[in-house]
């Protein structure tokens, strides 16, 4: 099975996976609308429908899906001033039990909110003014017309650079990456992706995996990797073998 | 008779009084003869027969509640017996503030001029009606034609003198000026739509 | 005290609990016990024991109108046998069901209030814009300020007393504690620990 190929049917998304990233990362698609969970599904469908465990392919989703809810999260979450990514594991995994605990009692309180409303469905009262009611007169306090200039201003006033700064900082654009790959390959016919990734912060090693798709969709470069979890050489088109071309080729067919 | 509810509660017509009962209770309007008919699907006569008990049950000089029949049918007021309580009820003390949605709301049509409820929501990121309908309520603000033309456009509401008394204005000219901010109208709005748009991405 | 109204109109409070009774029809809202005193400027016990009587006389299955204990004050009602009546004459505040989002958000607005849209969508995991506009216009909740109102921050809401009328509560304290809705944290915490510590070794 063939992870870019997955074929999709989301409310935001219809089409292959490879092509849903690639819109996410022209910014074409809002991550916001995308329904990672229904692509969980999808994925999950498709592998049962196989007798065989294909290791080869849920590595592959693994990763895929990491970036895309790493992406999405981020998109959600960018002021958060605590970044789970720069917290210890235990850490982090106790922020993320409390944020999901604190979302499934919000579910819960919601249902026991559906639950209410039908049992009070037969209760009717009035709504608004008695029909033989004296009118109200809402008086009001002479107002100082400084608070309206003040109101206007504070509409006006600019919301503050400094978060704006800080996203930039922990997600660096695509750009940056296409670029450095680029000039890697101008100088040598191929790389070691891992060891590229030395030194980057998780956010950053998401974002070069997504810009090295990004170079093989437009077909500059072929991807290859010895075995799962061993590293992924990176190298020019034309340096690498025929076959290799050829998946290479299938693959923007489909993704055009 | 000395005790009517001693008898509703013997009569057959005992539980259609009390669906009159809740019936009235929650009308916003005299409800006439006809939509008690409809809503209880009873008939005319006994439907009568009902309010005749209840007009006795909710008499003047009996009980607090009064039933009367208006022009427009039956309805529930206040005994004239309670009239001084329900003064107090209702003369609400003098209010000091605005919310701040009212505020922002009325800030925006003093400074902007005549502005639609749409455009009020763009500048607060969020939407206005309730804000426009209190203000207009305390007759604060009034509508002012509607956007491009008779048809079809959004209504703009503009301030009303009354606005100009509570704030002690003598005309809008009066408002505090801007200092910082572009003194001129369409640019004032145009930096009000950039800095929303900034807001809201 | 077979019968409560005989025993009104033999009891001294008689007076005050016919006053509270049409306060209690014109009254556009729950009244708070502080409201009935000053609006009867009677002392706290009296009006007290008055709406006791009151609720004894106007308890679903004795009467049409039933008082009832709701939103922080004392409120008029039509009784739930009336139920099928009403609804051919009148829409209920919450006509149809709420959406799943709706029920979400109002449950995080009801609990964690006043709280703005980003907030919600931050527990929510997706944004609340429709949801919150809905809510809004049904009544159910309402803005509160702005978040960090130097700044222009995001506009806060909170639930409304129509929110508690709906639902029949007689305060926000009566929802269900948060810590007895199951959360599942313990179990959550153990399978984010076990692949922290995976990813670790």
């Amino acid at each position: 099975m063939i992870v870019r190929e997955l074929d999709l049917d989301l409310d935001a998304f219809e089409g292959p996976f490879d092509l849903l990233l690639t819109l996410v990362l022209k910014e074409e698609v809002d991550l916001a609308d995308v329904d990672v969970a229904g692509i969980v599904v999808r994925f999950l469908e498709r592998l049962a429908e196989r007798e065989e465990l294909d290791l080869d392919a849920c590595g592959e989703f693994l990763v895929l899906v990491a970036a895309l809810l790493e992406l999405k999260a981020r998109g959600l979450f960018e002021d958060e001033p605590a970044e789970l990514a720069d917290l210890e594991p235990e850490e982090a995994a106790e922020e993320l039990a409390r944020r999901l605990a604190e979302y499934r009692r919000m579910k819960e309180a919601a249902g026991w909110l559906a639950e209410r409303l039908s049992t009070e469905r037969d209760r009717f009262f009035r709504i608004g003014p008695a029909p033989l009611a004296p009118q109200p007169e809402r008086r009001l306090a002479p107002q100082d017309p400084e608070a309206l200039a003040n109101v206007v201003r504070l509409l006006a006033a600019e919301p503050p650079t400094v978060s704006l700064a800080h996203m930039e900082l922990r997600f660096p654009p695509v750009a940056q990456f296409l670029e450095r790959f680029r000039a890697l390959l101008t100088r040598r016919s191929r790389f070691d992706f891992d060891s590229e990734l030395d030194g980057l912060s998780r956010a950053e090693q998401a974002v070069a995996f997504l810009a090295l798709l990004e170079l093989r969709r437009a077909n500059e470069i072929s991807i290859s990797q010895a075995a799962p979890f061993a590293p992924i050489r990176v190298s020019r088109v034309g340096e690498e073998s025929a076959a290799v071309n050829e998946r290479t080729q299938t693959w923007n067919a489909r993704s055009a | 008779m000395e005790r009517p509810l001693r008898l509703v509660t013997a009569n057959p017509l005992d539980q259609l009084a009390r669906t009159i009962e809740a019936l009235l209770v929650v009308a916003n309007a005299p409800l006439p003869v006809e939509e008690l008919i409809a809503a209880t699907e009873d008939d005319q006569e006994r439907v009568e027969m009902a309010l005749g008990l209840l007009a006795e049950r909710y008499h003047e000089g009996r009980s607090g509640i009064v039933l009367e029949s208006v022009a427009g049918g039956w309805a529930f007021r206040a005994s004239r017996a309670a009239a001084e309580a329900c003064g107090r009820l209702f003369e609400r003390p003098v209010q000091r503030g605005l919310s701040q949605a009212s505020l922002e709301t009325l800030a925006i049509i003093a400074y902007l001029g005549p502005v639609t409820r749409p455009e009020i929501a763009r500048i607060r990121g969020v939407a206005a009606d309730s804000a426009v309908a209190g203000l207009t309520e305390r007759g604060l603000i009034t509508e002012a034609g509607r956007e491009d033309g008779a048809h079809g456009g959004a209504v703009k509401y503009k301030t009303t003198p009354m606005f100009e008394r509570v704030f002690g204005l003598e005309s809008l000219s009066e408002l505090p000026r801007l200092d910082d901010l572009p003194g001129d109208v369409d640019d004032l709005r145009e930096r009000l739509h950039a800095v929303a748009e900034q807001r809201s991405a």
